[in-house]
Formats: structure tokens, C-alpha cells, sequence
């Protein structure tokens, strides 16, 4: 079956609201106007008013008000228009979700999920194109996921919403009318995939490249076109950013012995980063070239299109550095 | 003029209900709110060319609250705004073709085609902010400044309806008062935020009066002439001492909320065109000139054709204008230029010095 | 009993300024507030020892908020408040020990010592919250949940004068009334936060009447008996569905705002001394009890002796408890027990399966 | 000169508030009570109540009108209580003040500089011990200081003061009671430290040692009990994070072919995994070793002295990293 990533989300919200009734969606145009991104239509209409809840303009308010009704036992699915907005918030996405847990000696729980589109869209500027994806996985007591297939979106977000943790769902605004192949069991009402382990999604034995999000499927093209140069590329989507698998990249790496991550995020502190160094403390003597990061450019988005498209990360960036990488033999 | 709806007032006695104007001055409103109109007619057809993309929120029918307030102030005052400001850089004095070839995203826009529709910024006005509410302290920093300075200034500081739930303007409200800054809230009530009418946005009923302690007025948005009146009433408030002002400008928005919204979903079109014909700004300011005969319906044409003109004219131009450089990528990140890592390390920005 | 001090009143008539009360609840109420008084003064003292460290904010002069507020819901209903929690724990039910035990770092604490003095929760009692305001639309939140299940219960969300300025307060405000969320917004105001007064913190004057579209009481929140009729008639405004109310409790810190704080440099000792002396909860209560001799001084000393000995039996205990065990650091990180990386990687948590 | 950093940093804002009648401090309880921490002290005596302000507990909306004032012409110092509460207003550091530069084409200015203390004191909490440095230093736009010395803390703060770019200056509670010699060139109402450029605190041959903030005395310790065993540490004090000094690192590792980092934040996404990053981008042929992260334990912070000395970084874990790292010899 094809769906896209649009119907998967929405298809994932649907059952678990049917499954559990504690489970209600709050967010911004969420209910009546049935979504920014369409992502909830239909949602309002089949559950109410009672579970469906759009939010004045207040992300600090209802973030907080969604973490309150976690802690006395429901399980919120809170959306951010995007998570640019959600800056408003993140001191209770912080402070009062992922730490209450720990300060409560394990008293308190706030099974919540965080979600709404990340990172660049297009032509939207600055203050609507930023990833938090290394922001929040800095955080312990977040978990992190960054779905990508269909599948991706149906079971992490599934596995999300079951989750007794905080749990914040990053996804990309540009993906949603992807169209990915969903297979008989990710249709399954139960469908759920564990978050923290990542997914090698093509395999190889020259390179690994590392990715998340959006970003996965720029490998998988420059995949193609480096096994045309005979070039091997192991592709590896991440799923889940906190917890971090590293054990699968690593694995990945003592095959190839070379190392590419590629994100939407800026550089400095980004997921590549960190990539990086636990590859090279976890598999140090099984690297044959240098690690490269390929990230958006460490710029606010610009709006001209030209700019644009020089400061986000395009297939032939990622085929450019594995060249490098694998040209470069010791 | 008597102002067809009274100001409703708050802890303050408000201004007469009623303004003088004259020939000319009738003639230049209608002008600039017909530029304003225009514009925005021309940015949706170089959108709907595929010439504009990403979010661009238009203006049309909410005229009279920017343009009434720029006759209120004077070029020395200050104005800050959300992402609906391309009529607020017309007002302040930015040319059509910056503005326009900020939204074809070129080097001669106003913001270099680094903004865009949402973050343009001319001469003591702030933008042109995406985040909503996030202006609302900002505009109390200016005129924080302003009276740091002591310059006698002001700051407008515009908000829509759903912004005017946002707690930032609440600390906003308290800061002021507390500091008295001569900072003037004014909330743009077109009746929705998105596809959220006020009703489902927001608790109690009136917007005029949400500081609590800060005076306010309830004024018609549609009305240019109430407009000014009350904008000159709150300026005078501020330059006297007396701390902060809120207005409410009840007004309306004939479009969708950015380009991809029909703007027909959460609203009958009995609603718009009901707005449109009863209330529109533009037509009260030529129905007083053509009562008054200061001028005949041809010379209005003939002011429309010329406004039209401009628009196209500067369209054009701005279309015909270059992409900004490659290495504009890099520059205005820091007010120095500094190296800057690319998407490939290896192509990283090194400035030449 | 009649109030020393009327209600005031803000968009509701408010209740009778007069409660009755009998021997019992009076011995009752006045061994409750002496517990919380003396929890504090032991804290104090464990303290100045060094055996408690970090921030440690007492409640001394408000007892008569915790105390009364308790006496006015049920202990299904629900409470959240900010760092100053020690005596909500005890009013919840948490014992002495467990409280002590936290506050001196033990595994036997409410939250194994791994929260703190600001951060202690119980049954339908959600901390402990350290971050001014923030508390607010999380109380929001569990009210949300009780209209959610029906369960008929209310939340009350305390907070001080100080975070009564924080925006999300009045997004908070703006969705429990629009949802008609069985919430209580409660002000405890001390008339300070940290070192600020209320004067130069807060435009306008009142708390109880802040929210603009949301009734409200102003309490007198040194009289156990007026905060508890003001508690009942706000949850019975909140039980019948009428959506939120404020209410804002006239109180009293007697000590700093947390250790490090003489409290004397932005406030006369008079000041606290003339509260100490003519508004004391406690003694305000004994004097009640004596002038109806329904107990006599040496009855009181007794019960305050028992009470003494209660908290230092308690704290007898704590002390002797054990810090946590080492692997609790990386304990309720997650719900499930995880491996997580140490200070040294190479001595990373691996759990036992 | 024997000074605390307190009085460093206290001079050093005197000093501008002097210089530069724009110059002016905001802040929660900065003015009459002194400070918080007693950073201010004086300050208010001496300059009055329209350029020392005392705000109310509103940290969003004192951002922004930090911002704002900015853009109009002034040049506030707006001090956070704390890093933590400034979550609350985050938005404004990186949505208004660091990104509009670049989104005015170069029109809009905000100089200001955010400071307050950083990153875990003691014995309170998961809510008022985060460190920041890597979300910030995430971000385009801004410039962020760490200073540690007393020398630091004047030059670099007044340095920041003076840029025209929106600074964020992480203090550390625990240092401002550290005592300092200061040079009599860094005590001249002029001194300046370039921000961008970091410090060899000590030299050394066997190791680098690279850290920020308060944690380098704690490295300057463990290269003292290292020096003991024979083995040479060379010390770097980032004093910024961005822009991050990479040559500096890089050079030393050179040297040294090993390297060590230690930083009182969560290990994911930190300070340590880009230096690490960039030191295998940049230096990968010189490294004799894997490089060890130093940080702060994974987890929120917790109350319990024994828990909490186990969370922080102490110079034994130092000390143990170095040791590993020159023992493992290829
Ligand atoms: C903090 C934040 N949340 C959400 C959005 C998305 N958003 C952009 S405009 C808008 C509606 C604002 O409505 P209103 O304040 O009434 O202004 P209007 O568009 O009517 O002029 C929303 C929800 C945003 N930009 N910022
Ligand atoms: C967001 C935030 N800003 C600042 C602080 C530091 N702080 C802790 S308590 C406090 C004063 C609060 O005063 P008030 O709300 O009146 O409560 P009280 O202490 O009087 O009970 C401040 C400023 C904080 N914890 N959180
Ligand atoms: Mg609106
Ligand atoms: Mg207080």
C-alpha cells in the first residue's frame, strides 16, 4: 500500500486514539481547521471536541497545561505548528517534562509526546527553519525520535504515544507528501517499531553514511549514484536521535572503515558531531579516512532560493565527501 | 467627520468622536491606501506566478488601521509589527521595488532577499517579525530607548488577536506600566488567527482592555480617520508622562492567513463580502471624497491607474533585478565578516580580506 | 468567628465573611500549623548544621494558606505549587521523616534524595516546581485532566506575587476559562519575591482580580478560617462547571526568601515584627482556643511539645537513614532502566537484566 | 592584584557602564538587593535607577526588551538569574537577537550581551543545574564567551560589551568566589580579550587538555598530579565557544597526538564531540589515540551530595581519561 507520510502520521494518531482513551491531541489548528499540515483531518470530526483541542496561540501555556494532564494521567499528543514555536515552550519541555521523572525519585511520570514539523521547509526564512534535533537530544530524559518512511512515522510515533516517557517526535514538513510503500504488517493496528535502534536502510561495504529525517532519502540517491562510480554505500537512518544507536554504526563502520553523517541541523554541536566522536572513541582503529560532516550551512535560513539551496544539504554534497573519504586511502 | 462607531474607552476619557480633514488630505489617504491595496494585489499575482514562494500575508482590508496610524505619529516614531508588514514599509516610507524584489528575493530588496516577506525592515521600523508575539517586548524596548533617550518618541507596537493571548505581552504589559514607557499596544483584531476566530482564541471579551491598568480605546479599524484620532489621543498619552496605552483596532481581513489558505474553511463568504461592502476603508475615504465632490470618479480612476502603474512598474523592475551573490550567504551573520563553515567543510566561506 | 479583614470581591458576590468552627478543629487546626511552623524551624537548624544544602525555602507566617486550603478540598482534589513546598507535603499527608529525609539528601526521602527542598511531591501533590511560574499551566493541565475523566475534582495552583508577572500565567488564565478547567489559581502574596516588593514588581494593584475575565476573592491569609471559606466557595465554583477562579492570599514571610537571604536589607525588622506580633496564624488561633477555653495555655504548650518531638524524632531518623545507593544516579532517567553513559564513558551504567 | 572573578566581572561592567552612556544592566534583583550572586553590587548606588534595572520575573519579556532597546540604539547587559530561567526566553536570544542581523540584510543591530551564571553550582537540583554551552554555541549569530580567570571574565566581558554582534557570556556560580592574580594590564579600563581566540594555560608535550569555564582549574589540577606520573598535559581554555578556536586545538594536538576534553555539560551533542569532530576533520594523521569526552553524567542533575559529586566532572575523572589515553599507545 502507498501513503504518504502525511497518511501514516494521521493513520498512527487515529488508532491510538481509538485504542486508548486517555490519549487526546492538543495543538494549534489541530482540530477544526484540521491541521497546518492537514496532518489531523479528519481526527476532529471521528473523536470530538474532547480530544481533538485546538489552543489559542500560547505554545508556553498549553505545553505546560499538556504536561500537567500527563502527570495526572492522561497521554497528550501535544503539536507545535512547528518546532520553531515550540522555543516558547521548551522550558517546560525541559524542566517540567523530562526532568520531573528523575526529581521525583521516579514518583511522577508525564507520558507525553512532542511533535510537529523541524528544520527547513522552503522560503521561509530564519525564524522558521531551524532543527532542533541536537538541542533535544542533549536532554536526558527526552526521548528523541526522527522518523523518515512511512513506516518510520507509523511505528515510532505508535511506540511514541505507548511510551511512558516524554518523548519528542521531529519530523519534516517537506516529507509529508512523500510517498513511501507501507508494508502488510506497519498496516497493522499494533505496528510499533523500539525506539533507539537505528535502521540500515540499504547496505554497502565502502562507506557508511549516517542520517535522520528528511536527509535519509538524499542518501539513498547519492547512494545510487556513488554504486554507479563503485562506490558501496551502507545507508543507515538513524530513527531515533536519544537514545543514540550507536552499536549499529559502529558495526556499520568496522565493514567499511569509512564514515559520512549527514544532517539538516548547523554543524556546531550537531548529531554528526556526536556521531563522530563515538566512532572514534568506540572504533577508532577501524577507521581508514577521516570523518566528514555534511550539515546545513552555519547560517540563519536565508529566503532567496539561490541561498537557500546553498545552505541545506543537496545529494551531491553527500556525494562529494564520500568521494573524499573513500579517495583518500591511507 | 463623525466616526460612525463610538470608541469604547478604558480608564481614560478618550477623544471626541468626530475629526476635521480636508481636500488634499482626503486625496493623499485615499492614495496611500489604494498604493497599499495595490501592492498586495501584486505580490498575490507574482505568487500565484510561482515568482513569490513560502509564507506571504497579505494586508487587504486592514488599510485604514496602517495607514490612520502613520498619520497619527510622525517619521521620528517608531513602529514594529508582525509578518504582516508590507504596507507598514509603504507607510514608513521604503519604496515598492525594495519591498517587491524582497519578495522576488533579490539583492535590491529591502532586506537583500536574505528576509523576505515576513522580516523587511526600513528606517525606524523593526519588521517584520515571525514569531507570533515575540514583538510585543521588543516594541516596549524601543521605547524603552526612547525614553533612555528622552527623544519625546513612540513606539507602535502592532499585534493580531491571537498574538493578544501570547503571556509575553502580558510581561510586556507590566513592564511598561511599571517603567511607564511610551510604548502603544495596539492589537489588529481582524476577527481571526489562522483559521481561529477570537471567540474560540480568547477569554473575555474585549482587547482594549487587557492590560488591566493600562488605558485603552475600542477603536473602528475600518476607519482611517477614527484611526489617526485615536493613535494621536494614545501618542499624546505617551509623550506626556503617562506610561503605556492600548488600543484595539477592530478590524478585518478579506484574504486567506498566508497564501495556501482560501480563508473560506472557518468563514462564510457572506461574512467577507459583507465586510467588503459595508465596511471597507478604502470606499469610506472615496465615498467622502465623491459626497464632498473634492474630486470626481474619474479623477479617482485616475489616481488608481497611476498607483497601478507604479506597482507594475516597480515589479517589473524588481523582477528584472539580480539574485543577491553567492557569498551573501556568508556576510551579515556577524556584523564582522568571519569564516563560516559551509554544507561541505571543505567549501567552508573564507572572507577575502 | 468574623473576619478581621472583609473579602474583597471581583466578579462573583463572594461568601460570608464569618465561618464557624468548634474545639476539635480548633485544637486541630492549631497542632496542623504548628507542625508546619516547627518542620521549618528544625529544617532551619539541620541547616545551619550543614547537613542540608542548596536552596531551601521555609514557609514560616503562611501556614494559615497551606493549613486552610487543605481544610477546604478533598484529598482527591489536587495540589501543585512552586519551591516553597515543605508544608504542603506534611498537609498532603507525607510524614516528617520523609520530608527531612529529602531535605537531608536520604534514600528514605520523597524523592529518594534526588530532588531536593524545592522539588517533593505525594499522593495528588505535583511539587515542588523551581522555576517561577511554570507550575501554573501544568496545574492547568491536571484540572484539565479531572474535566477530562469527570472526575468532579479541582486543582489548586498556588504561586507568589513574584511569578503572578509571568506571561504563561495568563495563557494559563486564557485556556482554563475558555475550557472552563476546575482550576483555583491561588496567589500566595508574601509581598515580596526574593527582594522585591509587590509595589515595584507588579502594575496595578491586585492579584485576586488580575486574570480581568475571571472572578476572584482577596483573601486574609494570616486567618486559616477566611482562607478556608474562600477555598470552599472557589471549589464549589469550580465543582459546578463555572470554569476557574483567583484568589489572592494576603500573607506573610517571616524568614528570608531561601538561607542565603537575611531577609533585613529590603525590609525593616518593624515590618516583620509588627506581623509576627499582630497577625501571627498561629496565634491567632490559640487565641481563639483561649478566649473560648476550650483548651488552656499549658494544654497548647503540651501539644506544641508533642509536636516538637515529633519532628526531632523525625529528623532523628532521617539523619540516620542512608544516602542513596550510588546506582540511583542513573535510576528514573527513563522509566525503563537504560544504560547510560557516565562521566567517564568507560564507566558507563550498565543495568543488571 | 588578587581579585575574585565577582569583582572581575563586577569592575569590568563598572568600567563600561563608565565608558559608554548607552551601556546599561537589567535584570531580576541586579539593582537594589545587589545581584542575585552580588555581581552588581554598587552598581546601582553609583548609577542610578534608569541604567541599573531591576525587573520583575519575567524573562521573556525582559529579553525581549533587551532586544528591542538594542535595536533602538542602546547596548544592555541583561543578566539571567540563572541560565536555566533564560529557557524562558530563548526565544528571543536566537529568534530576535541572533538572527536579525542576517535577516535585515545587514540593516538591524542589536548589540547585547546576555550573561549569568552556567551549569551545575551545587545542591540544587535538575531544574537549576543545565549548561548551555552547546545550544548556544549551536546557533549562527551569536557569539559565546566562557570565561574562567579573572583576566577572562574582565576581557572578555568587556569585549562583548563592546561587539556590535548580540554575545552570550556563561559565568559559573562556583567560580566567583575563585581568586585570581591580575596582570597589570588586564586591570587598565581598556583590557580586552578578542573573543574567537582561545589560551594555552599551560604547556605541555604528551597531551592537550581542552576544556572551558570552571572546569579548567579542574584540568590545571589534573595536569599537575599527571606531571607527577611523567606525563606532560598542555591545557587550553576555550575562553569561547563560538566562534571555537579550532586552529589552537589543532596545533596542540599536533604536538601532542592526543587528546582529552572535559566540560560540565551532557555528554550528547556537547562541546567535546565538536572538538572532537573537528580535530579527526582536521588532525585525524596526528592522533596517536582515541580522544576521550570528560562530562557531565547523563542524567538530570540530582539533590543527594554523594549522587551529585558522582554527576560532576572532578579532576580524578580527568586525571583517569589522560592516563587511559597515553597508556593505549599504538
Ligand atoms: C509562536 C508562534 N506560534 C505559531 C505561529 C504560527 N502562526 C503564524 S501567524 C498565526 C496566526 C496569528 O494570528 P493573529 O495574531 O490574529 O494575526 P493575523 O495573522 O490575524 O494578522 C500563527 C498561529 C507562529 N508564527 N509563532
Ligand atoms: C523563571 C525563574 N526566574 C527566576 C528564578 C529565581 N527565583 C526563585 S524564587 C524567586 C522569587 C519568587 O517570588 P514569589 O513568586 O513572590 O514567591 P515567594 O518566594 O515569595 O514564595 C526568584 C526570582 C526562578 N526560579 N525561575
Ligand atoms: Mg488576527
Ligand atoms: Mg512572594
Amino acid at each position: 500500500k502507498e501513503v504518504t507520510v502525511r497518511e501514516a502520521i494521521n493513520s498512527a494518531l487515529d488508532e491510538e486514539l481509538a485504542r486508548d482513551q486517555r490519549v487526546y491531541v492538543m495543538g494549534e489548528e489541530v482540530a477544526q481547521y484540521n491541521g497546518a499540515y492537514k496532518i489531523t483531518k479528519g481526527l476532529f470530526e471521528k473523536y470530538g471536541a474532547d480530544r481533538i483541542i485546538d489552543t489559542p496561540i500560547t505554545e508556553a501555556g498549553f505545553a505546560g497545561i499538556g504536561v500537567g494532564s500527563a502527570m495526572a494521567g492522561l497521554r497528550p499528543v501535544v503539536e507545535f505548528m512547528t518546532w520553531n514555536f515550540a522555543m516558547q515552550a521548551i522550558d517546560h519541555i525541559v524542566n517540567s517534562s523530562a526532568k520531573t521523572h528523575y526529581m521525583s525519585g521516579g514518583k511522577v511520570f508525564n507520558p507525553i509526546v512532542w511533535r510537529g514539523p523541524n528544520g527547513p521547509p522552503t522560503s521561509v526564512g530564519a525564524q522558521h527553519s531551524q532543527c532542533f534535533a541536537a538541542w533535544y537530544g542533549n536532554v536526558p530524559g527526552l526521548k528523541v525520535i526522527v522518523p523518515w518512511s512511512a513506516e518510520d512515522h507509523r511505528g515510532l510515533l505508535k511506540s511514541a504515544i505507548r511510551d511512558d516517557n516524554p518523548v519528542v517526535c521531529l519530523e519534516s514538513e517537506l516529507l509529508y507528501n512523500y510517498k513511501f510503500t507501507l508494508s502488510p504488517e506497519s498496516q497493522d493496528k499494533d505496528f510499533l517499531i523500539p525506539i533507539g535502534k537505528a535502521k540500515v536502510e540499504r547496505q554497502g561495504t565502502d562507506i557508511t553514511i549516517v542520517s535522520f529525517s528528511r536527509i535519509v532519502s538524499n542518501c539513498l540517491e547519492a547512494a545510487e549514484i556513488l554504486a554507479k562510480e563503485g562506490i558501496s554505500a551502507e545507508v543507515i537512518n538513524l530513527r531515533s536521535i536519544r537514545p543514540l544507536d550507536v552499536e549499529t554504526i559502529v558495526k556499520s563502520v568496522q565493514k567499511t572503515n569509512r564514515l559520512v553523517t549527514a544532517e539538516e541541523g548547523w554543524p556546531q554541536h550537531g548529531v554528526g558531531s556526536e556521531i563522530a566522536a563515538q566512532v572514534v572513541e568506540n572504533a577508532f582503529d577501524y577507521l581508514d579516512a577521516p570523518i566528514e560532516r555534511i550539515t546545513g550551512a552555519d547560517v540563519p535560513m536565508p529566503y532567496a532560493k539561490n541561498l537557500e539551496d546553498a545552505a541545506m544539504v543537496q545529494v551531491q554534497n553527500i556525494v562529494n565527501a564520500c568521494r573524499r573519504v573513500c579517495y583518500r586511502k591511507k | 467627520v463623525n466616526f460612525a462607531k463610538k470608541f469604547e474607552t478604558y480608564l481614560c476619557d478618550g477623544p471626541e468622536n468626530t475629526a476635521t480633514t480636508n481636500k488634499d488630505e482626503l486625496i493623499h489617504y485615499f492614495t496611500e491606501m489604494s498604493r497599499m491595496r495595490r501592492i498586495e494585489l501584486v505580490a498575490d499575482g507574482l505568487y500565484k506566478k510561482k515568482l513569490i514562494r513560502g509564507f506571504c500575508h497579505l494586508y487587504n482590508g486592514q488599510e485604514a488601521v496602517c495607514g490612520g496610524l502613520e498619520y497619527a505619529i510622525t517619521k521620528q516614531d517608531h513602529i514594529i509589527t508582525a509578518y504582516r508588514d508590507h504596507t507598514y514599509m509603504l507607510s514608513r516610507g521604503a519604496t515598492p521595488e525594495e519591498i517587491l524584489a524582497e519578495l522576488l528575493m533579490k539583492e535590491t530588496g529591502c532586506s537583500k532577499g536574505k528576509g523576505g516577506s515576513m522580516h523587511m525592515f526600513t528606517d525606524n521600523f523593526y519588521g517584520g517579525n515571525g514569531i507570533v508575539g515575540a514583538q510585543c517586548p521588543v516594541g516596549a524596548g524601543i521605547a524603552f530607548t526612547q525614553k533612555y533617550n528622552k527623544t519625546g518618541n513612540v513606539c507602535l507596537t502592532l499585534y493580531g488577536d491571537g498574538a493578544a493571548n501570547q503571556g509575553q505581552l502580558y510581561e510586556a504589559f507590566n513592564m511598561a506600566e511599571l517603567w511607564k514607557l511610551p510604548v502603544i499596544f495596539i492589537c489588529e483584531n481582524n476577527g481571526y488567527g489562522m483559521g481561529t476566530s477570537t471567540k474560540r482564541s480568547t477569554a473575555g471579551k474585549g482587547y482594549y482592555d487587557r492590560a488591566h491598568y493600562i488605558p485603552g480605546l475600542k477603536v473602528d479599524g475600518m476607519d482611517i480617520f477614527a484611526v489617526r484620532t485615536a493613535g494621536k489621543y494614545a501618542a499624546d498619552w505617551c509623550r506626556a508622562g503617562k506610561g503605556p496605552f492600548v488600543l484595539e483596532m477592530d478590524t478585518y481581513r478579506y484574504v486567506g492567513h498566508s497564501m495556501s489558505d482560501p480563508g473560506t474553511t472557518y468563514r462564510t463568504r457572506e461574512e467577507v463580502n459583507e465586510v467588503r461592502s459595508h465596511r471597507d476603508p478604502i470606499e469610506h475615504v472615496r465615498s467622502l471624497i465623491l459626497s464632498n465632490k473634492f474630486a470626481t470618479e474619474d479623477d479617482l480612476t485616475a489616481i488608481e491607474d497611476k498607483v497601478r502603474k507604479e506597482m507594475e512598474d516597480a515589479a517589473e523592475k524588481a523582477i528584472a533585478a539580480k539574485l543577491p551573490a553567492d557569498r551573501e550567504l556568508y556576510t551579515n551573520v556577524y556584523i564582522q565578516e568571519v569564516p563560516i563553515r559551509a554544507v561541505e567543510a571543505s567549501n567552508s566561506f573564507v572572507p577575502s580580506k
